[in-house]
């Protein structure tokens, strides 16, 4: 008999070829994990190729799951358990796996021909390489062609069972009931009743392989993480940022408007507004990224949410435009879902490295709010923030995601519609007029100027990029009136309302101070958490607005004997803060592709802790 | 005897919607409008004798007569002396990026039914820099009416070759002469699957007018490219077609006829066209012109008729004006747009998506 | 009886220079080389059965029969999974960024005559994006062999329509199918006004090779289009043409029939282009194909027997081949290029320029 | 009779029309002021329209000339001769004419309708306006027509040579002798005659003039600046800048190719480059900024030294490029020619504010050098610089100009060629095979890769924009390699040897360095030298390099108490300064589209010594 332990989080990473079905058996174990109430965070990570070759670490696409009797804000960095399907999942994998953790694998794929594939000389099950882990060495194939035997199967397709002979086996071993993820199988395969018949007999044979593996002599459970009440749902960056976007412009009462060119890892956004058709959401495939900000520019100007979304090389092209923007003072939201650079890069591997980009990457006296998003659920509220900005400032908002909060998810708690703040657009109407002049520049408190869309009568007016004569709007070349319009746009800018920094210092004690903006947000936490637990005192401090700052930011960094600037890049929100604060903030920089890794980081802190100590 | 060949057809052989279908859901002027009414208060800044100023007389024009709102007209363009032609009209108006009004100008097209959408653009904006967006717009056949100036030279950067200069140009930046040919902007429309393209003379105000109200009036894209003298930086270029001789007239319906009358074209046994004398061959021998024309090749075949290093011969007029289904109608089709608590109530359930949970 | 239209022509009605003068100026290999003297070291990684294999192994092949030096050979791609190819090939190869390899190409053609300088591109990459490029690079005429691999799709990105996406495709990115027309490549190259435009289906080994050498062979830009499926994404887009029936094949001096032979493509009265059968009308009433016309208006005709929206039937093969000046030559030829010191001492007078003074 | 006074520095503006001639008027003043030996500076200044309507404030065209006795380094801010053709030129630069200077009018030109144009009320000439100045207020136009009375040129033509009769009397004012005029025009007209022969005359008319006119008591004459020995011409800096990448090209052996898209200001380095036929110098007019970038990088990979210049539109659209560039590691200058923006700007007017962008402008990790040139002749050294470091590292190099530098002229000792220093590109050969494979990406000690070219048989290999694998440049996803990469492009850059900043403190004891970058250097050099004339202390330093910053820059700056950064931008280069060096530097911020003016900098500097002392 098995024993069952309580654990309080775990690390579960299922990788395999392309074609093994690993996201699916992620994405199924986390709707269960939802199910029993943890929190959780996860992490998909395909290959640069559509379909890599079969068998090689290229082509090797896994997913990581971290779920947690408490609340989580990593996908976590060394799995406890890994699923490696065949040899290249296992050599691209196995330096992760903790010492100690368990490998479930599948045997049958150790043969010479593959193991050579990967590069190893020796087979790593029997020559010691896997000494420090608990290994089942499972022919998942065989067993899988053996579950589906009488149904008809051709071999091959019997055999594309094993993702789900391997979740039954992790299903049984953290102790989740079959029945959902057999509820699921019908439903997923309702038309195709054979292949839902293999499928579930898979998974069957894999949940009762637990009972019969050898070494197996304990299941364990993790406890449901407590939250803040309310209905929750498990949502990826992508998707939120969607939403987001959509619930602000229905609030506003306004049409939204994507224009988008496909592009890793941005092109879901346009995929799931492409979605709704009932919301008044129109997106636009355009024939280049150009063209694609082009028409929200247009659609802005004719009254609509405009919105564009890219990644790296897109945002590069979208300079010229967004400086015609930042000239032309409409609302326009856009969102660059950050990818490893520079140029081409590493399109699925993730990177915060579009910072300076999104500061100052347009010829001339350019600025614009830059809003970034923390986590996969926080793409939500980053994005109502930006397109808020944008509406009632009339400007464009640059919006910072990344790959990683992309394509990660975690549970979301639905936002109620209600509660969300106000966005009120006010078109300019008639009663706009100056002694029946129109003044396409005149600026109300905020310092922005009015919405003064077609088809209004008496308000008909030109815009475009030359410099402006103020209040009028007309062209003008005059050197007092050039100085004065860059100072009002960026006064403009300067004077938008952000929330003051937060900091999260337990006892207010701390000699170190972590920053960190965007996708760091997780990471960072993660390690505070660890640091703390090792005794350590460490203060943290989130930064969502990167333009303009918070008010407080200087006098926070001021406070702390050392400050930490954690970024995936080489220091880009480090040199703004030196810049403006004069304050002596060291890098902490991680240019891997990945998120920073929780462990590594804490490890450092520790050292950097230690050494103000002494 | 010969196979039906309409699958092969492009484009729908519906004989195109007359009248205003261009115009279809813009609203109309509430008093009738005359040219002055397009005036803004800007002092117009071309150079003295600049073609640019008689085809802003006759856009003024043409728009009064369409008798739609002013404030539902919207006029966009790129960057270049033809580019500040927004500035003079008292519409709607963006003097956009050099090349990119095509862009902006589909955004406002694909948001807004009620609005009539104006490209100005030049030789160098519509088809150097910008002539990617202006193939794809012609592609998709969105509602826009796309007015090319080619005056066959960069004017607004003081004369380099443009797109359209002829060969062995001589300027500043090709003092030994351009080694490169230049491009046909019909042949290249028609190449890109335009629904309606069109030629006319900046100083032929009749003849720009006709054109430009049927360009209004088509509902998809529409693109006329008008000749424009720039007597600064390539003066006379149409000099040798300014006399009626030299213009081949394209009206649907009507024979194809060169100049006053007296030679016309005529399809060749081979199949080509080529010019005849109308006398030797009979006017029942001259090529009628079907603008409606479904296959694009005939109309292809008579933008082949110009002259293009001499420019003495030029087919002007409508070359192709068929129905085809329009972008942005069929786009907002597919968009619908609830408002209010409607909109929020489904909103609220998106946001919901299928799978949530309850944590008490 | 009819007037002469040679200035119509817009390019010289010169007969094509025959044989290899596209690779003028290139070296030849030492050695003869084998099609797998063309394979570099890198796996080879698209999607099992992807079109693109056997796009590659014609191209090996094809390159190693041209006899030209491997080293002198330049393959530049732009973004895409057609865009891997340069990996693939053991030449100078560059992959470029999404849209742009024929502006590299194009420098590279500029500076050196002794290269030969190959693109290979995607639909989406040459016809969304890169669109611009790609017109203008027909238009110079810039000695360029372009392969545009046509699998309908963004591959690379998962699959959204491309710009020669049928209307109505259904993708994630266009869950109600797509509101826009296609491009004809082959139409849009016409209309550029490009010297060498093929078509070719990356099943047909011996037919893409032909068009392949004889776009080595033409001197100037040559836009060949392959049909090339993407089992993941669109799988089975060109089914319909696959069989020989439905392919109208384009051949020099050859009747332009379909399929076996049953149909030919003839004139009618009109002067349009339609298919009938061969047995009714008698073979001598079927068009001969004449891919050196100067006039590209039959080519264009050709192009429109397509049936784009099904893809049932495509004329294939090279409807177009005529000499026009080449822009790099041309280019080339304004610039002397001394060396050492008679270079230092024309710079030196260039620094001098005409008006001295001294300090002494 | 008139009395001789000398003078140490005059400054002259001509300004009219657009069709006035006043650049052919400025430019033969210039010419006449070269041979007498004078140091001088231009600045040309022209309407933002091709012809505006004549009359009206934006068609004034003017032209501006400082020559002196000894060196100096602007055109000069307040004129003291004004010459105005007409009611709007006086407009438009009457408020610069220094107090008590000399106007010099068309009096014919001051009718009813073209004061209202204007906005004139009254007649400046006779209501008190010009109270404070020495006015001469001629019938230019009559008199002119008078001269060429009898040659049968019609009223209008007789009218237009009424520039050489306002340069006829300046000549005379300034002591000059008419002669080489005469002969200039008797060769810029030799084939016309008639128009020699009115606009002899015309000049001829002015310069007797001068003699008659009331008022008039004396002539000046400014003695000839002492020069170092040599040959000098006239040069602008967009011809210098055109000379200097044509020279690296022929010192380092290589063809030059530049690949280009009109744009204001920098078309004419273009047209330049076109003109040159002698010199393997090729000029690619593309269909784009992204075109003629991407052939400049063809040309680079296939053995040339290849360039595109542009202004600031065009950078921004270059952005994608660049980075490829960056990938790629190959030779490449990208020349900036500045003008004032955002957006469209002001297209004619020059600012500072693409340093931003040059720096920051790309997504992803893409370091680069970015120099800057000072003066209209250092463009030919600053272009030389940018050459040989982009052929000798193997990488893209962002060139800085301006309008101010492009359009202004000065004069320039002409190098010897012998003596610039050597560049050399050596290209890659069958002897860099290691073990027979070659590796695109093993650097050498400067840390550039090699440079293979098409047609070296045996070095075929693929680059392209993903990132690469350390030394086999094959294309990787592996996080550490990806780290590695970015930090041995960073390094290549880092390491670059760069001269060491140079201050100008006369007496060692300033308490105030100010520093500028690019074409600042005239205008602090200036006000510097007001400051010391003034009995001020002020210390300068001038940045070349940008990026990296020489290696005692920060050490110069702690030196002083107060560090002041002038730039025609918001604070770019402060910045960099302060995030690098935590130095409390301060910003002199001037964005009006026009150089700074020293006598306005000069008059803040006295006030901050001021402050300091006390
Ligand atoms: C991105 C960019 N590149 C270049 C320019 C400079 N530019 C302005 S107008 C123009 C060409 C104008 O030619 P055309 O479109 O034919 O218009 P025209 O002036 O002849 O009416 C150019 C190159 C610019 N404004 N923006
Ligand atoms: C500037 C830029 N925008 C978008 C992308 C993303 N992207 C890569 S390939 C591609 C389209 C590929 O389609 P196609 O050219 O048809 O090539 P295929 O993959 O089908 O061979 C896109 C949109 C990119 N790499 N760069
Ligand atoms: S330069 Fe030519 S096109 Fe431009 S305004 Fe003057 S005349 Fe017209
Ligand atoms: S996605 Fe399609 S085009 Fe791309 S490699 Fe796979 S099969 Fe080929
Ligand atoms: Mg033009
Ligand atoms: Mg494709």
């Amino acid at each position: 008999m098995t024993t069952l332990k309580t654990l309080d989080r775990v690390v579960i990473r299922f990788a395999g070829d392309s074609g093994d079905g690993m996201q699916l058996a992620g994405d199924r174990f986390t709707s269960d994990t939802v199910f029993v109430g943890n929190d959780f965070a996860t992490l998909p990570a395909f290959p640069a190729e559509i379909r890599a070759p079969q068998g090689t670490v290229a082509g090797v696409s896994s997913f990581q799951l971290h779920f947690a009797g408490s609340d989580i804000t990593t996908p976590g960095d060394a799995p406890d358990v890994l699923v490696a399907m065949n040899p290249a999942a296992l050599r691209a994998n196995l330096a992760d796996l903790r010492r100690g953790g368990t490998l479930i694998t599948d045997a049958s794929e150790f043969t010479t021909r593959n193991l050579a594939k990967v590069g190893y000389a020796t087979d790593p099950l029997t020559d010691g390489t896997l000494a420090d882990y608990t290994v089942h060495a499972i022919d998942l194939t065989g067993l899988a062609i053996a579950a589906s035997d009488g149904l008809g199967l051709a071999r091959k397709e019997a055999a594309r069972t094993k993702n789900m002979l391997a979740l039954g086996l992790i299903s049984w071993l953290f102790s989740r009931a079959p029945e959902r993820t057999l509820d699921y199988l019908d439903r997923k395969f309702a038309s195709k009743p054979t292949i839902r018949d293999a499928n579930a007999a898979a998974f069957r044979a894999g949940y009762a392989l637990g009972e019969t593996l050898e070494g197996v002599a304990v299941r364990y459970e993790v406890p449901p993480a407590p939250a803040k009440p309310g209905t929750y749902r498990q949502i990826s960056g992508n998707k939120a940022l969607a939403l987001g976007l959509m619930s602000a412009a229905a609030k506003a009462d306004l049409d939204l408007f994507l224009g988008a060119y496909p592009i890793t890892p941005a092109t879901d956004i346009l995929n799931e507004l492409s979605g709704v058709k009932d919301q008044g959401v129109m997106t636009f495939q355009a024939e280049d990224e150009i063209a694609a900000i082009g028409a929200a520019i247009g659609a802005s100007y004719a009254g609509q949410l405009g919105v564009t979304s890219t990644s790296g090389p897109g945002m590069s092209l979208k300079a010229e435009m967004i400086g015609l923007a930042v000239m032309l003072e409409l609302p326009l939201v856009i969102v660059d879902v950050q990818r490893a650079g520079p140029s081409t890069g590493m399109p699925t591997r993730t990177e915060q490295s579009d910072l300076n980009l999104a500061l100052h990457g347009r010829h001339g006296e350019a600025p614009l709010p830059v809003i970034a998003a923390s986590s996969p659920g926080d793409c939500f509220h980053a994005a109502y923030e930006a397109a808020r900005i944008a509406v009632e400032h009339r400007t464009p908002v640059i919006l910072l995601s990344d790959g990683y909060l992309g394509n990660g998810a975690e549970p979301w708690l639905v936002p109620d519609l209600a509660t969300l703040p106000a966005i009120e657009p006010t078109f300019a109407t008639a009663s706009d007029l100056v002694n029946g002049t129109f003044l396409p520049y005149r600026r109300d408190a905020k310092g922005a100027r009015p919405w003064a869309i077609p088809g209004t009568a008496g308000l008909e007016h030109r815009i475009g990029g030359l410099e402006k004569a103020d209040l009028t709007g007309a062209v003008s070349n005059d050197p007092d009136n050039h100085e004065r319009m860059i100072a009002l746009r960026q006064a403009k800018v300067d004077a938008l309302a952000v929330p003051d920094l937060v900091v999260k210092d337990p006892d207010a004690d701390a000699d170190v101070l972590v920053v960190g903006w965007g996708s760091t947000w997780g990471p960072i936490d993660a390690a505070a958490r660890r640091v703390r637990a090792a005794g350590g005192k460490v203060a943290t401090a989130h930064l969502t607005h990167l333009n303009p700052l918070p008010a407080n930011t200087g006098e926070v960094l001021r406070r702390y004997r050392r400050v930490i600037v954690a970024e995936m890049n080489t220091g880009q929100l480090l040199t703004v803060l030196r810049a403006r604060y004069l304050v002596d903030a060291q890098p902490y920089t991680w240019v891997k592709g990945q998120p920073i890794s929780p462990s590594r980081f804490s490890a450092h802190l520790l050292t950097v802790i230690a050494e103000e100590a002494s | 005897m010969s196979i039906d060949l309409d699958a092969a057809a492009p484009v729908p052989a519906a004989e195109p919607t007359a009248g205003r279908e261009g115009l279809r859901g813009v609203p109309l002027a509430l008093n009738a409008l005359s040219k002055k009414d397009f005036a803004s208060s800007q002092e117009v800044r071309w150079c003295p004798g600049c073609g640019d100023y008689a085809i802003l007389a006759t856009v003024q024009g043409v728009l009064a007569d369409l008798g739609i709102a002013r404030e539902n007209t919207v006029i966009v363009s790129g960057i270049g002396c033809s580019s500040r032609f927004p500035y003079y009209m008292d519409v709607y108006g963006i003097h956009s990026l050099h090349g990119r009004a095509p862009t902006l100008a589909t955004g406002i097209a694909l948001a807004r039914e009620d609005l009539s959408v104006w490209i100005v653009t030049g030789d160098g904006d519509a088809l150097s820099i910008g002539g990617n967006h202006l193939i794809h717009a012609l592609r998709r056949n969105v509602n826009l009416n796309i007015l090319l100036f080619n005056n066959r030279i960069y004017g607004l950067t003081k004369g380099q070759p443009s797109p359209t200069s002829e060969r062995g140009k001589v300027t500043k930046a090709s003092p030994v002469g351009s080694v490169d040919a230049p491009f046909d902007p019909v042949a290249l429309a028609l190449g890109a699957g335009a629904t309606f393209v069109g030629r006319a003379l900046d100083s032929d105000r009749a003849g720009l007018a006709e054109v430009l109200g049927a360009a209004a009036a088509h509902r998809g894209a529409s693109v006329v490219e008008i000749y424009q003298n720039c007597p600064i930086f390539n003066d006379g270029a149409y000099d040798a077609v300014r006399g009626p001789e030299a213009l081949v007239r394209l009206r649907h319906g009507a024979p194809v006829l060169v100049g006053g009358g007296e030679f016309g074209v005529v399809r060749e046994a081979s199949g080509k066209l080529a010019l005849a004398s109308v006398a030797e061959v009979g006017i029942e021998r001259v090529l009628v012109h079907d603008a409606h024309d479904p296959d694009p090749s005939t109309a292809f075949a008579l933008a082949q008729l110009i002259d293009s290093s001499g420019l003495t011969r030029a087919p002007i007029g409508i070359f192709r004006s068929v129905d085809a289904p329009v972008f942005d109608d069929d786009a907002r089709a597919q968009v619908r747009r609830p408002r209010g608590e409607e909109r929020l109530a489904t909103l609220q359930a998106h946001l919901h998506g299928k799978d949530v949970w309850q944590v008490a």
